[in-house]
């Protein structure tokens, strides 16, 4: 049961995944010796804390047990507004402005989702599905029509891809950081009570005389507050933005989020679970990018596109995994 | 002891209306906002409903509501499936491949695709129940796998059907286009049969109250088994159709996801809930038929290139709203938090 | 009393159980004869409806057998029991809310055609069934959702005869039923004895059991105590068999009621949507007041309205003199107007199961233990000490799931997680439905004592008994207003009935009694 | 259509494919015309960018005399969504379609019922491969070779090589295209070559994960072939800071911003979004009844690093630009700046 004594005592899906993590890399450094080298674990934390941001917002939705599908789009808002904001908000703003203009965009499309959510009751699978449309609508427009710039500022840029301590990369300080104030929050505080009390039942939490509706639309806010946030460091590291920048981030963040032991209808789970899942999925993705292994189907005369095996191997690996720890109770 | 000689047994009741329409308010609410819809489109269409607008117009939506019934079973259990788009996908790069030739080799390969579809969901189907994962994780998973086998059968875009066979799918006789005959069949001979079994109520049983579900003695296994596999059967359909349509296969991702997404859009639009229980395929079917008109007004109503996707957003947006219209005629705040 | 079946129908040897740790059953015995009621008997917690999980196929036993009709029995699931013959009134209901009635009843082997689902034949078995428990009122194409928790007990029990069991197990059944259902059913059982069926009947009402028992079994703590033929024991004596100690009468004594000063709370023509009509009635601190009636006459929602849970209510509420307008629950417990509601159902309204005890019971008063959005641990912990001391919870430390206490517990939970507002009004739901003596008469006793510290009480109970053992007043719904007002003298069961029932009773006095 | 033979209209522009490639000629329609452009997904630079020049060159005077109704429709990923439209185009009579195709293989149907109604397809991009149909051809394995030449070209002259090959999505047939032109030109090359696939999806920022991944595995690469996103993969090299591989790129103006800064060598290669000015001028001259090659090959725009500020590159322009939107054998020439002022007064 993941409630306020989460970190007290640590839940064993938690322990398995993060053996599981140590099990990956055992085996990618067996198949290729430059696996354990430092430069590559620490790229892998990188590109794991954009992940890992991105899917903070979403993990408190999902103990909601709601869910948040507009984070593609909103991802891209975040970059896009984040580096067009010279043009919208002119250049003296601008500048400076740059980075909270692309995370309140986000943060505004994510109290959409919200009011949508909380106040007209409509189911959020696919609310924020419209959302994401929405969205996405706007920055086509958005590049269609005012021919924006898409240069990252030195900030971002800084921010993204920097290193404030030397070795460890920036993006990784921040997420240790927003980690530390959402455990604090799940466990600690007031919200975070809330927060799982809403997963669990909701008509429950009415009848307390707390108002979930309020809650849920803070949290959604988060949630887009996050992705623009993941937009705007993704923007910096690719030192641009682009459109349909967040599209591969959809599935690869509820797929953490699962697998970090969050349960799917919310009300339990826990964040360590999440980071568990976020740098299990990041190390999975790489090491089937990385490990080639169409070329040993290859040696065995099978010659398929390379996708074939990537495809295939992650969907399994997934399921094993969840085998291994991420099983229901059977209903007694 | 026989209920007959019962002394309190009065004479039966009959099936009252308000409880029918209560019980199809979702559809009914579905068929309206397809009806409106349509009736722009045909409005502002300057060549007007001739059979060929018609007959382009369910083709297309016929795929969606294929891939859109395949995912109502799922959810009618209280489940999920991720990887419908996927299957439909797998089934369309096998068509391309199997069914063509005689007449009889077009059977078979029918019939192939059709069993491959039932295998993808039947596999789903286990993991889901003796596997016990949480059906959004895998059938997330499953789906990267059909696609990887997709791309296996289809490496790149091509193949070919069986020309005649392709073009009497897509063609309409008497202005009735072939493809909705095929959904009628699908509902028919598939959906109203299985919905009016015990098999097919249990998954409205297990969708409402699993514990329930159990302690009466349903047969949870069978009932989620059935859901899934059949949602296999569905999603091949569908991708049978997009075979004849395109007359070739394609893995493509982005397609697979795409068409998994708006499924749900389209079961939720067609009044199913997503906690199970409650809703049906045939409010799926003109779920998908809105979504999918949504796309047509954008030729109609000469929409600036860069605004059609802000168009279709704000629609979709829209039509999910009007489900909020209920919240005028509620009085009991505890029927908001159920 | 037919006592034509020779041998016991059932039999029951050395079953146990455990969950993990915890000792459900311990090598217990049974034994029922068919043509008779058996009643089970024990506190929360004893293992009755573990027993009759086991005997239903629910769970399946670790040690022990099972003989139905001399042969061995062994059920792995639910579906196995009843087509043997076992079926099961379920404490938790087992119907299905989004399925029709029909649906619900039917819903394992219902009537075919061409190997469908004959509807028609569904509906029209359906009716019969109701019909012959007496709940003709229910339509069976209705949604069980919808219907309010008395009658979707009705629609479990004709569920569980429709399958025509030799065996018929009711856990706690008539918990949440009317007096005038109770009637109906007790009609049916007393007609099925006859007709030579076999029934295990559990309920915490002593007054239903000397009614219907034949004999009786009681359990404590998982241990199999003593079978009796029923009324060769004393209530006292069978209680304090059942709970382990000395045991006095069940109804601590009433407080000095009426206090002097102004109501602390007082509506005047409260109406919301057709379903309450100007409903007006005062309480003062330190009174207890028992809300009366059929079930369903609208006593539900006077205090959802009260409470902030309706939309468009009508007519004025005082609190402590003041008029108010009470928006929301969130207003409600606001410390200005000081309300608290105890809900009618634990599991959906009142807590959140899988949540630690801790985090149930600080819930409501979150606001007061936590400075700046920061829950202060130390203090949270003495305020929960102090209830779980207070209420005397049953759990091993509050940081395990609420889930896991018993109903009694749980119910007291909910109750605590209030208390912990320091509320001066408490409108209470029918809070001891499913709940044993034992723990009923603590909630009894802290009623009081929160009248006697000058707290005003709404009270509403299916049960008339503990509406006459700790109501100063109680006021009578039918139809969505109060018909009556009894107290003192006038506070007897056959009054109670009547007015329920809306016999006899000239408008005129209505009026002022209400006042 | 009738094949007829060649030499087709203006060859210096309408290029045939082959020798081999055959003529088609329609009866001609009576300007002016109605043409629709049937766009699949929309939102991803390129094919903004490419609608945009579409818009553009049809507001050029000699051009728009020449057109009644230019409708552009952007049906999402949707394979049959699209083949809905631009049945539906046929159906109101158009007199032209220009598909970029969701899917090379589905439009079979499409074509048979245009030309069967005399309606002219011209595809372009991802083309549709009928040979029913004008393709306005890039040469794709063209440009897989040409990448290949410059990789050898720059690479040590001794001892084994590795590349990298950072690829589009899976089962594309551009990508395919362009691997297969790719692994021609190394195998004949007679050197030692082992090549790394990553997948990239022509996005810059899976591109720039895939390289990272790569690199930081241990990966050391003699030369790096990306097929688009070219800025990410650049991007990626020079954070690793391992080593400075010769690049060839797509022709985002981004890439070669890059290049210059890091002063990388650097190949940029490509045909810009403008080729919908080609199709589009293409289908007019089909319209007039013009003799076209069913296969036309689009001449391929390549610039070396480094490059030239305001002609190759264009620092004032967003990174997502993709340069080489001249074709002069077309006489169509879109300065970047006129796109961008362009379309900003259009929409
Ligand atoms: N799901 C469970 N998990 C663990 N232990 C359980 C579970 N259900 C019951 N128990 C154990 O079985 C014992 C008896 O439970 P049971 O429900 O039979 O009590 P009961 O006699 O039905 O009480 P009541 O009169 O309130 O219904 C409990 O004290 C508990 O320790
Ligand atoms: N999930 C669980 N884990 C551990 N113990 C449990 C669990 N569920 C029930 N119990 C045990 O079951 C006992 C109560 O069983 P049950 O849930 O039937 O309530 P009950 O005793 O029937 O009370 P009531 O009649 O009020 O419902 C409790 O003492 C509790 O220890
Ligand atoms: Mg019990
Ligand atoms: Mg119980």
């Amino acid at each position: 049961m993941m409630t306020s004594k989460t970190l007290a005592k640590i839940d064993p899906a938690v322990l398995i995944a993060f053996g599981c993590i140590v099990l990956l890399l055992g085996i990618g450094s067996i198949a290729k010796p430059g696996f354990l080298s430092a430069a590559y674990l620490v790229q892998q934390l990188q590109t794991a804390s954009f992940l890992g941001i991105i899917a903070s917002g979403v993990m408190l939705v999902m103990l909601m047990g709601q869910i948040d599908l507009s984070i593609p789009w909103v991802i891209a808002m975040g970059g896009m507004m984040a580096t067009g904001a010279e043009g919208i908000l002119g250049h003296t703003l601008g500048q400076p402005l740059a980075i909270p203009f692309g995370i309140c965009c986000g943060l505004l499309a994510g109290l959409v989702n919200g009011v949508g959510v909380a106040y007209l009751r409509a189911p959020s699978m696919i609310f924020t599905l419209g959302m994401n449309a929405v969205a996405q609508g706007l920055m086509v427009w958005h590049t269609g029509g005012f021919a924006p710039q898409d240069a990252a500022t030195p900030l971002m840029v800084a921010l993204a891809s920097g290193h404030l301590i030397p070795d460890v990369p920036n993006p990784l300080l921040i997420w240790i950081v927003l980690g530390g104030v959402i455990v604090w929050m799940l466990t600690r505080s007031r919200l975070g009570r809330q927060i799982y009390a809403i997963g669990n039942k909701e008509r429950a939490v009415f009848l307390s005389g707390v108002d979930s509706r309020k809650v849920t639309v803070l949290v959604f806010a988060i949630s887009g507050a996050c992705a623009a946030a993941g937009g705007v460091l993704l923007s910096g590291w690719a030192s641009r933005s682009y459109q349909a920048m967040g599209d591969p981030y959809l599935l690869p963040t509820i797929a953490a989020i699962v697998l970090g032991g969050t349960n799917v209808l919310g009300g339990r789970g826990s964040y360590l679970g999440t980071i568990a899942g976020v740098i299990l999925i990041t190390l999975l993705q790489s090491i089937l990018s990385v490990l080639q292994p169409q070329d040993y189907f290859a040696q065995l005369g099978v010659k398929l596109p390379d996708d074939v095996f990537r495809q295939v191997v992650f969907g399994l690996v997934i399921i094993v995994m969840m085998m291994l720890y991420g099983r229901e109770r059977v209903i007694r | 002891m026989t209920v007959a000689q019962d002394p309190a047994m009065k004479r039966p009741k009959r099936g009252s209306w308000r409880y029918w329409f209560a019980a199809q308010r979702g559809v009914l609410v579905a068929v309206a906002i397809f009806a409106v819809m349509f009736a722009v489109y045909g409005a502002a269409q300057p060549i007007g409903m001739s059979a060929d607008v018609v007959n382009t117009a369910v083709n297309k939506g016929a795929l969606l509501a294929l891939v859109a019934m395949a995912q109502t079973l799922p959810v009618l259990t209280g489940g999920l499936d991720l990887s419908v788009g996927m299957t439909f996908m797998l089934a369309n790069c096998l068509a391309s491949a199997v069914v063509s030739g005689s007449p009889g080799m077009t059977a078979l390969g029918i019939v192939i695709v059709l069993v491959a579809g039932l295998l993808c969901g039947l596999v789903n189907g286990l993991i889901v129940v003796y596997g016990r994962l949480q059906p959004l994780i895998a059938t997330l998973a499953t789906s990267a796998i059909y696609f990887g086998i997709a791309l296996a059968v289809r490496p790149t875009p091509g193949g070919d059907i069986n020309g005649a066979f392709a073009d009497w799918m897509t063609r309409s006789t008497y202005a009735v286009p072939s493809s909705a005959v095929l959904l009628l069949a699908a509902v028919v001979l598939v959906w109203l049969p299985y919905r009016n079994s015990v098999l097919g109520r249990s998954i409205y049983a297990v969708g409402s109250s699993p514990q329930a579900a159990y302690a009466s003695g349903v047969n949870i296994a069978r009932a989620k088994l059935s859901a899934y596999t059949l949602a296999g059967l569905f999603a091949a359909l569908g991708g049978l159709l997009l075979t004849c349509i395109t007359y070739s296969g394609e893995a493509r991702a982005a397609l697979g996801n795409d068409y998994t997404l708006n499924s749900i859009a389209a079961v939720v639009i067609g009044g199913t809930s997503l906690f199970g229980g409650f809703g049906s395929a045939i409010g799926s079917i003109f779920g998908a038929f809105v979504m999918r008109t949504v796309g047509d007004l954008l030729i109609v109503f000469n929409i600036n290139p860069v605004l059609q996707p802000l168009f279709v957003g704000v629609v979709l947006l829209f039509a999910v709203s009007l489900g909020s219209l209920r919240l005028l005629r509620i009085r009991n705040k505890l029927d908001l938090y159920r | 009393m037919s006592e034509r079946a020779p041998g016991p129908l059932l039999r029951v040897e050395g079953v146990s159980k455990h969950y993990g740790g915890v000792r459900a059953l311990e090598d217990v015995q049974f034994a029922c004869r068919a043509g008779s009621i058996h009643a089970l008997l024990g506190e929360n917690g004893a293992g009755k409806s573990t027993f009759i999980k086991i005997l239903s196929g629910v769970v399946q036993p670790d040690t022990g057998k099972i003989e139905l009709g001399g042969r061995p029995m062994a059920f792995a699931t639910p579906g196995e029991a009843s087509a043997a013959g076992v079926s099961c009134i379920f404490q938790e209901l087992s119907l299905l809310p989004d399925l029709s009635v029909a649906d619900n009843i039917c819903i394992t082997a219902p009537p075919r055609r061409f190997g469908l689902i004959d509807k028609a034949g569904q509906r029209r078995l359906a009716s019969e069934m109701l019909a012959r428990i007496g709940g003709e009122d229910i339509h069976p194409d209705a949604p069980v959702g919808e219907l309010p928790l008395s009658r979707q007990q009705m629609v479990e029990i004709a569920k569980a005869l429709a399958r025509n069991p030799k065996v018929l197990i009711l856990d706690e059944a008539t918990s949440a039923l009317t007096a005038g259902d109770v009637a109906k059913v007790f009609a049916l059982l007393k007609r099925l004895r006859e007709e030579g069926m076999a029934i295990i009947y559990i309920s915490h009402r002593m007054n239903e059991i000397a009614e219907l028992a034949d004999d009786c079994t009681v359990f404590r703590n998982g241990r199999y105590i003593e079978t009796f033929r029923a009324g060769t024991k004393t209530d006292n004596e069978i209680v304090e068999m059942m709970i382990g100690r000395e045991y006095s009468s069940a109804f601590p004594p009433l407080g000095d009621t009426m206090r002097a000063g102004s109501p602390a709370l007082s509506v005047k023509n409260l109406s919301w949507a057709g379903e309450l009509k100007d409903i007006t009635l005062s309480v003062s601190p330190g009174e207890v007041v028992g809300l009366g009636g059929l079930d369903g006459q609208g006593q539900r929602q006077f205090l959802l309205a009260l409470f902030g849970a309706l939309i468009g209510v009508g007519g004025e509420i005082e609190i402590a003199g003041k008029p108010v307008k009470i928006g929301s629950p969130k207003q409600a417990k606001s410390p200005e107007l000081g309300l608290a509601l105890i809900p009618e159902d634990r599991k959906n309204e009142g807590l959140m199961l899988p949540m630690t005890v801790r985090e149930n019971l600080s819930f409501a008063a979150l606001d007061t233990v936590s400075r700046f959005g920061r829950v202060d641990r130390a203090k949270e912990n003495e305020l929960i000490d102090e209830i779980v001391r207070r209420l005397a919870i049953k759990a091993d430390g509050v940081d395990g799931p609420v889930a896991a206490l018993s109903g009694g517990n749980q119910q007291k939970v909910v109750i605590g997680k209030w208390l912990m507002t320091r509320p001066r009004i408490v409108l209470l739901n029918d809070p001891t439905r499913g709940i044993d003596v034992g723990t009923k008469q603590e909630i009894y006793q802290l009623l009081r004592q929160l009248a006697a510290e000058g707290t005003a009480i709404l009270f509403y109970s299916t049960d008339y008994d503990e509406l006459i053992g700790c109501c100063d007043r109680v006021a009578v719904f039918y139809d969505g207003t109060i018909t009556r007002m009894l107290q003192g003298a006038e506070l007897t069961e056959h009054n109670l009935v009547g007015a329920a029932l809306n016999i006899g009773t000239p408008a005129t006095e209505q009026k002022e009694a209400a006042l | 259509p009738s094949v007829v033979k060649g030499p087709g209209a203006d060859p210096g522009c309408f290029t045939p494919q082959s020798a081999s490639t055959k003529f088609f000629q329609w009866k001609a329609h009576k300007a002016p015309f109605r043409i629709a452009l049937v766009n699949g997904f929309i939102a991803n630079d390129w094919r903004v960018q490419m609608i945009r020049v579409a818009k553009a060159y049809v507001a050029q005077p000699s051009v728009a005399k020449e057109i009644k109704e230019f409708k552009v429709v952007s049906v999402g990923q949707d394979i049959a969504a699209q083949i809905a439209a631009a049945n539906n185009f046929i159906d109101q009579g158009f007199d032209a379609i220009i598909v970029d195709a969701n899917s090379s293989a589905a439009f079979k149907g499409v074509v048979r019922k245009a030309n069967a109604k005399g309606v002219v397809v011209v595809s372009f991009d991802n083309v549709i491969d009928s040979p029913d149909q004008i393709s306005v051809n890039v040469n794709q394995e063209g440009l897989g070779e040409m990448a290949a030449k410059f990789l050898l070209k720059e690479a040590p002259k001794t001892g084994d090589l590795t590349f990298l090959h950072v690829r589009g999505p899976a089962g594309q047939p551009v990508d395919i295209a362009r691997n297969t032109g790719f692994h021609k030109v190394l195998g004949a090359s007679g050197r030692k070559v082992k090549v790394v696939d990553v997948i990239g999806n022509w996005a810059p920022g899976d591109a720039q994960k895939a390289t990272a991944d790569a690199i930081a595995a241990g990966g050391v690469f003699q030369g790096i072939y990306v097929q688009g996103g070219s800025q990410g993969t650049a991007q990626a090299m020079l954070d690793a800071g391992k080593f400075k591989a010769p690049i060839s790129g797509e022709t985002e103006n981004a890439f070669r911003e890059i290049c210059d800064k890091a002063k990388l060598t650097c190949q940029s290669g490509g045909t810009g979004p403008a080729q919908s000015a080609v199709a589009i001028k293409t289908a007019i001259a089909a319209l007039e009844g013009k003799v076209i090659p069913q296969e036309i090959a689009l001449p391929t725009a390549v610039d070396y690093s480094p490059f030239t500020d305001g002609k190759t590159v264009f620092p004032n322009l967003p990174g997502s630009f993709f340069a080489g939107n001249n074709f002069p054998s077309c006489n169509i020439g879109f300065s970047a700046s006129e796109i961008a002022a362009q379309t900003a007064k259009n929409n």
